[in-house]
């Protein structure tokens, strides 16, 4: 009996293990996705259309970095905000820069700095006043979708410098873009952060069991502070990577990157109850989802298909990831 | 025939067995206890009975009938109820909904009035030992550790079920109660139900016990009449061949230290649940704080290290003024506190050991960056010193047993030596093994100079290995047992003192 | 709680700091916008403010009301039950739904108000519309893309939001002109949901699966995103595209001497209603009663169309405008008046 | 007895006491004082008329808020309600006019309108309760699903609904208004649901659902009932919406989702589950609506209407959790 048991043990062999990392599996579904795009839509998988995607993917991957951190940190760490802080961030480095590549400097200090603010009102919120993320979050959307109108009323909208739009659109090095390259950085600078730093410790630390941590000594609030104006400060840095990428900033820009970044997070294999997972994995996520939406827009069908066909594909790619612990061992 | 037949029931958490063969035999109208120590899979046996662990092989036979057990749903039908030792309860509801959850009375709708009659005869029960606050309709959130306690035993009781298991239900309740408790299994053993009883308290399982099966290492190793065995023979059945782990195996405690040097000192300390509580701890010192559970000794500490807020009276340590404000503060300056509850303060699950044991390294050294090969050196003899058994420092901390996590909670704090050693109830729910690790270095520990504060819930660990204790009740310190005054009788006798 | 309480009460008071001082006022008019992600909206607010207070030259006090904020379609009747309550003359909206303000439009008439919707059409009979025809609208771009590929090529088209009835309406003008020319394809068809980046990311789809395109027909300000994408793609000298009507695009256009064409959909509409209204209120009679469109309560205003002949023309009318400043035009109250009797 | 054991236990008063007992007093204060203020501004808003608008507008939303509340009971959360309210609401109009707009014809699709909320709710709850995919994003997944189903269904809006269905709800019968006979059956029914089994069960699966199973609960089926439960609470604010605005609009309810959630908050439920009351919700649907109209009878200049709502609706959210923690502490 015992030996039975053993034997038939559920320890899963090493292949299985491997293949259900959350990044081979993001990887393989990329992959997989790519060819089913090149086969419906010939093209689609060329190199120039990558590379194209892959901006589309950084520009949702490094706002994902800070939703990432925000929702690793735990006690239910959701960042709703994100959108109203690209869009307003857009608008101010459009007005700071307006068309002189010599503003871009002030420009991005202003609006990390923007963003870093409202980070802080967030986690001040979340960690002071207790309130929960999802909530202080939207109602933070809600506050900031208000400021936007009146900041954008009566100041001249401005252009993205031209260095700005060559950083996002033109091939920088090797024939990336620089937002590739920032991209990459962002991904090297996140793993060494979580997993070779005191203060990757400390996320994990907070985001697993916050009471543990602050026996320990881990500063709780002042960390849950911190990842939210890190969260603040990757959607800013989004958002003026954004205006680079338009050309000229517009309102209401960054609504659509709220749920995604949060889909890229969950498909990069970071849980929504926090203390597990990590950044490559998102990095990963947000390529997913572009490359979906990009397959979806190539091909000719009816938008209610689309969206119907959109839909069921992201909750069967959901069951590929780590879904929550059955209640029964 | 018996009642139940439990034979050869394993399963495996992924790659650790964590029940090999679980052979379990009650018959009707006796109390069975179940011992062994921790991860000897004894909680996984009775998960399996209660249908919250599914197993991988084996059989279960109830009135002689073989069946399958595919959830809790299913266990109540065959007439098994489950105490859970980590509670079950919804802290919004009443004692009341609590009660009847299982099993709520009506149909689509609620029968308030079958409801309230039914909580109320299991209510009855314990009306007297309850205490303030207990009713019907009181929020179980608002109610005491020991009044949630009763609550799920009262959950337990009113599934009438002819199997009730009581996986350690009496940890937080005090003596009245657990007389109470045992005079109301002995009622329902005349009534012909058979009890499943899991306790780590050796005098509770000679009080109520009749017969007890003996887990080790995930096997059932043998089942006696309490009638016939005595405690000893039951340790040793425990432990197996391993002698030198027999429980308070610690060295007598040393004689008279140098009183001169105090490290910490406390005068007139005062805050939530503890009042004017004053005292010193000597380098070189165990201190005990003795007493019925609950009695302040856990908030004193608590607040000494800045997690609970202080209200009045001064602290000095080394010499010098401190104001207890936060853990980190009081890490700083050369504090350690070691909680019981390690799912709770200690353990940060999911993550590698090395993880598990760094942060007060990393807070006092001030570091910023965590290279692997650095810690590594000074996690390991951290963590051989208290003969910790692990993998490697990479694996996560949930792959070990529950002793061996609290040593890694311990080791955190080893790596750099604090001065003052604040120590929650460490060993409970460990086993005999680990707490005989974990004594003998404490008092290493204080040999070397470190000033020890010792709160254990279990009297026997404390008149074993503290120098002096401090009897608390009510809040405060009753009464102070120094050398050969250290006695049981002495102990009882201050902290069931009427308040 | 005390100390939330009061916080509310803080906010309430600031609020009741900007409230306006009540003037005598002739006629008090509502202005309703449900929807405030772009500019081209606050621009319509505020041309609409410019001309109530050019009434006051004429002699007519006319006091606007404005409630403009992200709502959806309950939250839009709300504005009007709002201005039911204030006791407005006339309303003039900005609708989000064509056919959901039916009962709330049926009792402000009831009330005696006068309700006007523009920019959008409703179905209501108890409403005129005073606006440009969406379908028109669509069907101008279209016609000068087929005119301009010269009837044959392989067109894509990035719609707004999808299941709107203004972009349905303008898909549906763009299909009809499409239809007379059986040389061209309609390849794809995607929504972009009004959103530059959108329009960008689906124009950059499109070209890569679609190398052969020779045409896009695409509105409002995701065309700006859409030619981002074709400069990107350097074809810029192989497709011809609509184009949108913001200073930021004509000066691209005048510089990039980029190959399009847009038709305007002028922020000044509303004004334009406005002015109407005035009328309206005034006693006066259209000379052709409004009674166009599908739901037959329409009054069409012109739509102005930029393409390569008029674009410089265009760009000096824009000079030193904000980047988000649309070309705009609307009724004077001369033109207004010349269409009463 | 047993009110005298709690008050000696616990001291504060005969307020706080209130308070625990029913925890939306303090959102039917900031109402009532909102209602107040409204008045002061324009006093017409409170008129018997006034008052039958606001409850006609926003009972579709405090519907919605009930419909959230119950899966937020069992610690869940929808994001596809006002999904589920636009499909619903094309469904019934799209039915109504082919079936010919007779009375048994509006009958008839009320009555595949419910069916087809409880459905939507079941493919929820199996998502998010069976599949254990997590419920921000699950839901958000089927948020777009139904979109598209209702894209399909109808294409454009646009489709009036037939006199007979609105009118009724617009109507009066003896003098009083219909949407006040809805009320009043609606508080009958979230009377006799607040005493099912059901809604303890919800509620206590919220409290901490691994507890609730290991009590033999059956977790997951209790989740999907709660989805399915809202499912046909949407339906009815669909119903509602329907009745208002006479017509189908497949975009309809996609703002409302969020709105939902706000007024779930602000009636003072607990978004991790366990506790909260129905009523606090439809009094926090209201809270929305006042708040709205407030901002306009006091003369905000437009481009600032945005901002005031958002800080007045987020000043409100902190409130709503901060009192209903102080109640619960």
């Amino acid at each position: 009996m015992t030996a039975t048991t053993q034997t038939q043990g559920r320890a899963p062999s090493p292949m299985l293990t491997f293949l259900k990392q959350p990044l081979v599996v993001a990887l393989i579904l990329i992959v997989a996705l790519l060819l089913l795009g090149e086969t419906l839509s010939p093209g689609f998988a060329s190199a120039q259309q990558i590379l194209r995607l892959l901006i589309v993917a950084a520009l949702l991957g490094i706002v994902a970095a800070g939703q990432n951190l925000v929702i690793l940190g735990g006690r239910e760490g959701i960042d709703l905000s994100v959108g109203g802080v690209i869009s307003l961030s857009a608008i101010i480095a459009g007005n700071v820069m307006n068309g002189a590549d010599s503003a871009i400097v002030p420009a991005v200090l202003a609006c990390m700095a923007a963003g870093a603010f409202i980070g802080l009102i967030n986690g001040m919120g979340v960690t002071l006043l207790r309130i929960p993320p999802l909530v202080m979050t939207l109602g933070m959307l809600g506050v900031l979708q208000g400021l936007l109108v009146v900041v954008r009323n009566g100041i001249p909208s401005g252009f993205a410098a031209p260095g700005l739009s060559r950083f996002v659109t033109q091939p920088f090095l090797l024939g990336l873009p620089g937002i590739i390259w920032l991209w990459v950085a962002i991904g090297l600078l996140m793993a060494f952060m979580l997993t070779r730093t005191v203060y990757g410790h400390r996320i994990y630390a907070i985001g697993s069991n916050e009471q543990a941590a602050y026996m320990a000594g881990v500063p709780v609030r002042a960390m849950r502070i911190s990842l939210f104006m890190l969260s603040g400060v990757f959607a800013a840095i989004t958002g003026i990577c954004l205006l680079g990428y338009s050309g000229s900033s517009f309102a209401n820009v960054g609504e659509q990157y709220m749920l995604a970044s949060i889909i890229a997070v969950v498909f990069g294999g970071t849980p929504l109850s926090g203390g597990k997972g990590g950044y490559t994995g998102t990095m990963a996520g947000a390529l997913l989802l572009v490359i979906l939406q990009g397959i979806l827009t190539t091909v000719h069908i009816d938008e209610s298909g689309r969206q119907m066909v959109f839909g069921a594909t992201l909750l069967l790619l959901m069951l590929f990831y780590g879904r929550g612990r059955a209640m029964r061992g | 025939m018996s009642k139940l037949i439990m034979r050869g029931v394993s399963k495996a958490y992924g790659a650790t067995l964590a029940l090999r063969r679980g052979d379990l035999t009650v018959e009707a109208g006796e109390v069975h206890v179940l011992i062994g120590s921790n991860g000897s899979g004894k909680s996984t046996l009775c998960k399996v009975l209660a249908g919250s662990v599914r197993p991988d092989g084996g059989e279960i036979l109830i009135d002689g009938k073989p069946v399958t057990i595919t959830g809790p749903h299913a266990a109540r039908e065959h007439g098994i109820g489950i105490f859970y030792q980590e509670l079950s309860l919804a802290g919004h509801r009443t004692v009341a909904e609590n009660i009847c959850l299982p099993d709520m009375p009506g149909g689509i709708f609620v029968d308030r009035k079958a409801l309230e009659i039914r909580a109320a005869r299991y209510i009855a029960l314990f009306e007297t030992v309850a205490g303030e606050g207990f009713s019907a309709e009181a929020v179980v959130e608002n109610l005491r550790a020991d009044q949630r306690q009763l609550v799920e035993i009262m959950k337990a009781l009113a599934t009438e079920a002819p199997i009730t298991i009581f996986d350690e239900p009496t940890s937080a309740l005090d003596r009245a109660q657990v007389d109470r408790f045992f005079d109301i299994l002995r009622g329902l053993k005349a009534d012909g139900r058979s009890i499943i009883f899991i306790s780590h308290r050796m005098d509770e399982i000679f009080a109520i016990g009749d017969r007890v099966t003996v887990i080790r290492d995930g096997e059932t190793v043998g089942t006696e009449n309490i009638a016939d065995t005595n405690p000893a023979a039951v340790i040793r059945l425990m432990v197996g061949g391993q002698d030198e782990l027999a429980a308070g195996a610690s060295a007598p405690p040393a004689a008279a230290t140098d009183r001169k040097a105090a490290v910490l000192k406390a005068e007139n300390f005062s805050g939530k649940g503890f009042a004017n509580v004053s005292f010193e701890v000597a380098k070189g010192e165990i201190l005990g704080f003795g007493g019925l559970h609950g009695q302040g000794q856990s908030a004193v500490l608590r607040a000494i290290f800045g997690a609970n807020l202080a209200a009045g009276g001064t602290i000095t340590l080394g010499g010098s003024a401190f104001t207890p404000s936060n853990p980190r503060t009081a890490i700083r300056r050369g504090l350690a506190y070691v909680s019981g509850d390690r799912s709770r303060d200690g353990i940060i699950q999911g993550r590698p050991i090395i993880e598990n044991a760094t942060p007060i390294h990393y807070l006092r050294q001030k570091l910023q960056l965590a290279r692997p090969a650095a810690l590594a050196a000074r996690v390991k003899p951290a963590l051989e010193a208290l003969h910790t058994k692990f993998g490697g420092l990479s694996h996560p901390i949930n792959s070990l047993s529950g002793g061996n996590q609290q040593k890694i909670v311990i080791a955190r704090w080893l790596i750099d030596r604090p001065d003052v050693l604040l120590l929650d109830d460490p060993t409970k729910g460990i086993d005999l093994s680990a707490k005989a690790d974990l004594f003998s270095l404490i008092r290493k520990l204080a040999e070397e100079g470190m000033g020890i504060v010792l709160y254990s819930s279990e009297d026997a660990e404390l008149l074993n290995n503290a120098d002096r204790i401090l009897v608390f009740n009510g809040g405060s310190v009753r009464r102070e047992l120094t050398g050969a005054d250290r006695t049981r009788y002495n102990l009882y006798q201050a902290a069931y003192e009427a308040a | 709680m005390k100390k939330f309480a009061a916080l509310a009460l803080t906010t309430v008071a600031a609020l009741a700091v900007s409230a306006f001082s009540t003037q005598a006022a002739d006629y008090k008019i509502g202005l309703s916008n449900g929807w405030v992600g772009s500019e081209w909206r606050t621009q319509m607010i505020e041309q609409a403010q410019a001309a109530a207070a050019a009434w006051k030259e004429k002699g007519v006090n006319v006091e606007v009301v404005v409630q403009s904020a992200n709502v959806d379609v309950p939250g839009q009747i709300a504005h009007v039950r709002n201005f039911i309550s204030e006791g407005v003359n006339a309303i003039i909206i900005n609708p989000n739904s064509p056919t959901a303000f039916d009962p709330v439009f049926a009792q402000a008439k009831e009330a005696g108000i006068l309700v006007i919707s523009t920019d959008a059409e409703v179905s209501s009979p108890d409403a005129t519309y005073v606006g440009i025809d969406q379908k028109a609208w669509g069907a101008a771009g279209a016609k000068w893309l087929a005119e301009t590929l010269g009837g044959k090529g392989n067109v894509v088209a990035i719609n707004g939001v999808a299941g709107h009835p203004a972009n349905e309406m303008r898909v549906a003008g763009y299909k009809e002109v499409f239809g007379q020319y059986p040389d061209i394809k309609i390849v794809n068809e995607v929504n972009a949901n009004w959103d530059q980046a959108q329009g960008q990311q689906a124009m950059q789809n499109l070209l890569a699966t679609n190398p052969d395109i020779n045409g896009v027909w695409v509105q409002d300000g995701m065309a700006a995103g859409a030619w981002k994408s074709i400069i990107d793609a350097k074809k810029q000298s192989s497709i011809a595209a609509t184009g949108e009507i913001r200073k930021d695009f004509i000066d691209l256009w005048v510089k990039d001497k980029l190959n399009s064409g847009a038709s305007v959909n002028p922020p000044g509409v509303m004004a334009s209603a406005l002015n109407v209204a005035v009328l309206m209120l005034e006693g006066k009679e259209l000379k052709e009663p409004a009674t166009a469109g599908q739901y037959k309560n329409a009054m069409y205003l012109p739509i102005p169309f930029i393409d390569g002949k008029n674009v410089d023309q265009v760009a000096k009318e824009l000079d030193g405008k904000p980047g988000y400043f649309s070309y705009t035009s609307q009724l004077s109250i001369a033109d207004a008046e010349a269409l009463f009797k | 007895m047993t009110t005298a054991t709690i008050s000696t236990q616990k001291p504060g008063g005969g307020l706080k006491r209130l308070v625990e007992r029913y925890p939306f007093l303090p959102a039917l204060l900031i109402a009532l004082v909102l209602l107040a203020l409204n008045g002061l501004y324009q006093p017409r808003s409170i008129s018997f008329i006034g008052i039958t608008g606001l409850v006609k507008t926003y009972l579709a939303l405090m519907m919605l808020a009930i419909a959230q509340t119950y899966v937020v009971y069992a610690g869940d959360i929808d994001l596809s309600v006002g999904a589920i309210v636009s499909l619903v609401n094309v469904v019934i109009v799209v039915l109504m006019e082919k079936m010919g707009g007779s009375g048994f014809s509006v009958v008839a699709a009320l009555g595949v309108g419910l069916l087809t909320g409880l459905a939507c709710g079941i493919v929820n709850g199996i998502v998010v309760a069976a599949l254990r995919l997590q419920a921000i994003v699950a839901t958000f997944a089927t948020s777009i699903f139904f979109t598209g189903l209702a894209l399909y269904v109808m294409p454009v809006a646009g489709t009036p609904a037939p006199a007979a269905f609105w009118r009724t709800y617009g109507g009066r019968f003896f003098e009083i208004p219909f949407v006040f006979y809805a009320a009043i059956l609606l508080a009958i029914v979230l009377y006799v649901l607040a005493r099912t089994r059901l809604a303890t069960q919800l509620l206590a699966v919220g409290d901490d659902a691994q507890a609730a199973f290991q009590s033999g609960l059956p977790v997951t089926r209790i989740r999907i009932q709660g989805y399915a439960l809202c499912g046909l609470f949407a339906a009815l604010a669909a119903f509602c919406i329907t009745g208002d605005t006479a017509s189908g609009d497949p975009l309809v309810g996609g703002k409302m989702t969020l709105f939902s959630v706000a007024a779930v908050v602000l009636g003072g439920s607990a978004l991790s589950g366990g506790f909260g009351t129905v009523v606090g919700s439809i009094i926090g649907a209201l809270i929305i609506g006042l708040i709205n109209s407030l901002v306009f009878f006091v003369g905000t200049p437009s481009e600032w209407q945005n901002l005031v709502q958002g800080l007045a609706i987020l000043i409100a959210l902190m409130a709503g959790v901060l009192v209903g923690r102080r109640a619960r502490a």
